[in-house]
C-alpha cells in the first residue's frame, strides 16, 4: 500500500507504523528528547504535541525546548528545532539532565538490537576491522543507561539488525521500547518483549524476522492510527516527503 | 593574550597558525554551524597528521579524511546526517585503517574536555556502564570514596591544541557570540590550549556591552579571528543561512575533480579573491 | 513540572512549600541578587532546622541565624561585605555551636553540586592540596588512574533540596532571564531537587523567544515562581536598583525590635498587603 | 600625616601604600582578578588600568571582563563592575580559568598569613570552638595553589596578622606577594622575603611587627607613588570615601 492510499484508508504504512508508534511512547508530563540523525523520532515528538490531549516537555538536540518550527526539517539537529522556543538547552545541558536522572524518555538510534535491548552503533564485524564502520557512541552508552526510559526504532526488521548477539556493545542498560515497520517491543523482566505487530504482519512473520527470541503473551495486532494521529503526521509531512525519503517498507 | 596586536587576521593566516600533527575541537555539530571554511583551508595548504575532536563531527570530519589530512579522531557519532547517511571518506579511512579511531560517547568526549576545563586530570561520567566502549578504550571505574557504593566510569583529560569556533559575530577583540544552540562551544572553547575563531560578521563594541550575558568566549580566551562570510556553507548558521543541500549533495559524489570543485566552491575563496 | 497548572504564585504559597529541615542553595553573592524577600519569608513563617548552601552568604544566612531558622550551613565566605565586615548574627551562631558549619572553598562546594548536577557520586576539584580544610571535611584524594601521577581531591555530591533563583524576568510558564553575572545560579538550578524563583517581572513570551540564548532557567526545570517587585531588597538586582545601604545599616544594629521593624520593612508586605 | 595631604606632596598613605603597591604587581598581558571583599585589590586593579602604559585582562568576581564601571562602588563584588564589559565571565568561569593554570596574578583575602605566604580565613582560636568565626575559605583553597601569582594584603602589620603559625591553614600554595601599610613582601625560594618597607617604617620597625622570620636581601624603602599612580588613585577615589572607609594607620 502506498503512503498516500495508507493515509487516506487510515491503514499504517512502515512510515506511519513507526514514526505513530514512537509517539505512543510519549506520556504526559514528561521530559522527551529526540538527537541526531532521528528525523522519524523527531516526528514523532512533533506528531505526539499536536495528536494527544496532554501535555509534555519535548527537548531536542537542537538546544530546543518546546519549540515551533517553522518548518519540519530534513536534519533532525536543524536549528530550525529551537524556533519559538523561550531557552536554549544545549548538548552539556540535555546529557547532564539525563544523567543525573531527569531524562523521562530519550530516543536513541541504533543499528543492531539484542534481546536484552542493548544496541551496536559502532561496527558490523571486528571493531578493530570492521567491515562497516557505523557512526559510533553518540548519545548510548551514557543516556541508553540514565534515561528513565530509552526507545529506539529500525526502519529494516530482519536478523541483521535485531540479533542474538551484537557485533559490540555500543550501549547496555537496554531500550524500554523498540519500533520496526512491522513491530513494537517494550521491555519485560529485562527482555524486549512483542507488544503489538503490524495488522499486515503476523507473530509469526515478527518471529521470523527476529534474531532473538522474545515472549509474545498479551500481545496482537496494533490498534490503528486514530485521526488525530493521522491528521497531526499529514501535517507534518503534507508532500509525503519524509515517507519517501524514509524508504521503510514491510518486507 | 588580551592585549596583543588586532586579532582579526584573514583565514589564510588563521590556518597557519595549526602546525602538522595538531589536534583540533571543532565547533557545531554535523552540518549545523561548524567552522567549515576554515577546515577547507587546511586542506588547501596541505595539512597533514590532524586530530578532530568532537562529538559530533560530519562534513569536516569526512572532508578532511578525503584530502589524507586526518590521522586521528576522537568522536561520539560521525554520519552527514540530514538524509545523507554515513560519512563515506570517513568511514572508508577508518575500514582501511588510514585514521586511527577512539570512540566515545558524546558525554565522555565532554567529560573529557570537562576535565582539562577544570584543570584535573580525569572525569567522572555516568552511564557507560555495559558498554564495550570502556574497555575498547581502558576506562577504569572508580569507587565513591565517601561509601555510596556507587562506582563512575572516570574519563582521562582531553586537551586539544585548538578549538576552533563558528561564530555569528565577534567584536572587534574577539569576544565571539553565538546565536540558537551553542553545541559543545563552550566547553571547547574552555579545554582547548588555544582558541581560534571564524565569525560571519563583525558587530559594533556598544551591542556586546549592552548584552554581555550573550558573549560565549570572551575576548582574552580568543587568540585570532577570520571573518568569513557563509563560512559555515555548505552548512547552516543559525539564523543566517540553512544548508546548502545541493552543495553537499555534490560533495558526495565519488569521482576525480569533486573535491577540488567543492574546494574551489567556498565562498572564503571568492573572499579571499575580493582581497 | 512542565505542563502543570499556573506556575506563578504568591510568595507566602512558594515559601510554604519548604519544609522545616530543607536545604537551599540561594542564588546570587553577598548583597547581589539573593532571594531575600522570599528568605524574609521563610522568617515570618516560622521555619525551622533550615541549611544553606551557598558559595558567598551574607545578609541571607546572617538574618536566617538571627531569626533561629538556621541549624546547618556549607559555605565558602560569609560576609556582609559592602564595608559592613562580618556577618555578625552569623559569626555568633558558629560561635556558639547553634549552627554546624561545613566549610568550603567556593569552588569546592561547586564540585560537589557539579557532581549533582552531572549525575556522579563525587567531583574532583583543583586546588585544596595542604589546606586543612581536607582533613576537617575528610575529602579524600585520588589518584589520576591514567597514571599522570597527579592526585586530586574529590568532593562529595552536594544536592540541595530547593535552589532558589532570585531573576530579573521571567515567562509566564517560568523561563528565568539574569542579567549580570549569574553568580552560581545555574549551577545551583541543575543540582538542587526542586528549583524555586523569584522574580521582579514578568517578561511577554516573545522577548523570550527572541532571545532564548539569554534564558539561564528553561520553564520546565522550575516548579514555581513568584513575583516580587525589589525582591532582592535590601541588596541589588541589576540593573534595577543598588544596595539599599540605609537599610542594611539599619539592619545591623544589635537592639530590640530591629529584627521585626526589618522584616516589616521589607517590600514584600507591602506587596501582599495589596493582593 | 593625613590622607589628603599625603595626595598632595606625593608621599604615601597607608592607603596609597597598599593600592598602589598592589597595583605593582600587575603585569602586561596577564589575567589578573580581584574578588569579593576586596575593595582594595579592585581599587587597585582601576588603578593599573589608568595609571600604567600596558594593557592587561581585569577580570572581577562580578562577571566583569575590562569593564568601564560608572562609578567605583562600595562593594567589591557590585555588578557595577560588568558595567561596559562586553562578556560576563561568572563564577565557575574565573575559578575554572585557575585551576586550569591560567590565571596569572589573582588577589586574595587573608585573616592570618605566615612565612610560607599561606593564609588563615577560617577562624581565631580552634576550628571547632573558635574564638572569633572568620568568613571561611573563599577563594584561597582552591585558588592559592593553582593561580600562578596570588598576593594579599592586610591593612594592619602585626604578630596577629603575620603570624609564625596560623590558628587554621585555610589555604596553602602561597602567596607571590603580601602588602601591608608599611611593607611590600614577594615570595623568594618558598618563603616572604620583605620586597621594600614604608619610608616613613625601617626595617626594624618591619621586623618588630611581624611574626615570622624574613629575608631582606635586597629590600630598601619603597619608591614613591608616581604622579600617574597619584592621579589615577585621586580620580578613582576623589573625595577621599575609600581612604576613609579603609581606615589604615600605619601605626
Amino acid at each position: 500500500m502506498s503512503e498516500a492510499a495508507s493515509n487516506v484508508t487510515g491503514a499504517w504504512s512502515g512510515f506511519s507504523y513507526i514514526v505513530t508508534n514512537l509517539a505512543r511512547f510519549v506520556r504526559p508530563n514528561e521530559i522527551t528528547f529526540s538527537g541526531v540523525n532521528s528525523a522519524l523520532p523527531m516526528l514523532a515528538c512533533l506528531l505526539a504535541k499536536q495528536a494527544y490531549p496532554f501535555a509534555f516537555t519535548y527537548i531536542n538536540v537542537a538546544g530546543g525546548v518546546d519549540p515551533n518550527p517553522s518548518e519540519v526539517p530534513i536534519s533532525s539537529s536543524d536549528p530550525v528545532l529551537a524556533e519559538g522556543s523561550r531557552a536554549i538547552f544545549a548538548n552539556e545541558d540535555f546529557y547532564d539532565l539525563c544523567t543525573r536522572g531527569l531524562m523521562d524518555l530519550c530516543f536513541l538510534g541504533a543499528a543492531q538490537v539484542d534481546g536484552l535491548g542493548r544496541t551496536n552503533v559502532s561496527c558490523i564485524g571486528d571493531w578493530h576491522a570492521p567491515r562497516v564502520r557505523l557512526p559510533g557512541g553518540g548519545g548510548g552508552a551514557v543516556m541508553l543507561p540514565t534515561a528513565r526510559r530509552a526507545v529506539t526504532w529500525r526502519t529494516e526488521h530482519s536478523r541483521r539488525t535485531l540479533v542474538e548477539t551484537l557485533d559490540f556493545v555500543t550501549a547496555a542498560g537496554g531500550m524500554h521500547g523498540v519500533v520496526t515497520p512491522i513491530a513494537v517491543f517494550t521491555k519485560r523482566e529485562g527482555r524486549l518483549a512483542l507488544a503489538s505487530w503490524h495488522p499486515e504482519a503476523s507473530l509469526d512473520e515478527v518471529r521470523d524476522r527476529t534474531g532473538f527470541a522474545f515472549s509474545a503473551e498479551d500481545a496482537g495486532p496494533t490498534p490503528p492510527p486514530t485521526p488525530e494521529e493521522r491528521a497531526a503526521l499529514a501535517s507534518l509531512d503534507p508532500a509525503g516527503r519524509f515517507a519517501v525519503d524514509a524508504g521503510i517498507r514491510l518486507r | 593574550m588580551s592585549a596583543g596586536p588586532q586579532k582579526i587576521i584573514p583565514l589564510a593566516d588563521l590556518a597557519a597558525r595549526v602546525p602538522d600533527g595538531s589536534s583540533l575541537a571543532l565547533g557545531g555539530s554535523f552540518l549545523h554551524r561548524g567552522p567549515f571554511a576554515f577546515v577547507r583551508e587546511l586542506i588547501r595548504q596541505g595539512r597533514r597528521d590532524l586530530e578532530v575532536v568532537k562529538q559530533s563531527p560530519g562534513y569536516d570530519i569526512d572532508i578532511l579524511c578525503r584530502a589524507g589530512a586526518l590521522s586521528r579522531a576522537r568522536a561520539g557519532i560521525v554520519a552527514m546526517e540530514g538524509n545523507f547517511g554515513l560519512a563515506p571518506w570517513y568511514r572508508r579511512a577508518i575500514e582501511s585503517g588510514a585514521v586511527r579511531l577512539e570512540e566515545h560517547a558524546c558525554a565522555s568526549l565532554t567529560a573529557g574536555l570537562r576535565a582539562a576545563a577544570f584543570g584535573v586530570p580525569f572525569m567522572p561520567c555516568g552511564g557507560i556502564h555495559g558498554s564495550d566502549l570502556a574497555a575498547l578504550n581502558g576506562w577504569k571505574t572508580i569507587e565513591d570514596p565517601y561509601g555510596s557504593g556507587e562506582a563512575v566510569y572516570a574519563i582521562p583529560r582531553i586537551q586539544p591544541d585548538f578549538a576552533v569556533i563558528q561564530a555569528n559575530e565577534v567584536s572587534e577583540s574577539g569576544d565571539v557570540r553565538v546565536f540558537g544552540t551553542s553545541h559543545w562551544d563552550r566547553i571547547m572553547s574552555r579545554s582547548a590550549k588555544r582558541v581560534l575563531v571564524v565569525a560571519e560578521r563583525i558587530a559594533p563594541d556598544a551591542s556586546f556591552r549592552d548584552q554581555p550575558e550573550l558573549t560565549l568566549v570572551p575576548h582574552f580566551l580568543v587568540e585570532a579571528v577570520s571573518i568569513v562570510p557563509n563560512g559555515a556553507w555548505p552548512g547552516s548558521l543559525w539564523p543566517d543561512y540553512a544548508i546548502d543541500y545541493p552543495a553537499v549533495e555534490a560533495y558526495m559524489t565519488d569521482a576525480p575533480g569533486v573535491l577540488a570543485d567543492h574546494l574551489a566552491a567556498g565562498p572564503e575563496v571568492r573572499e579571499a579573491a575580493h582581497v
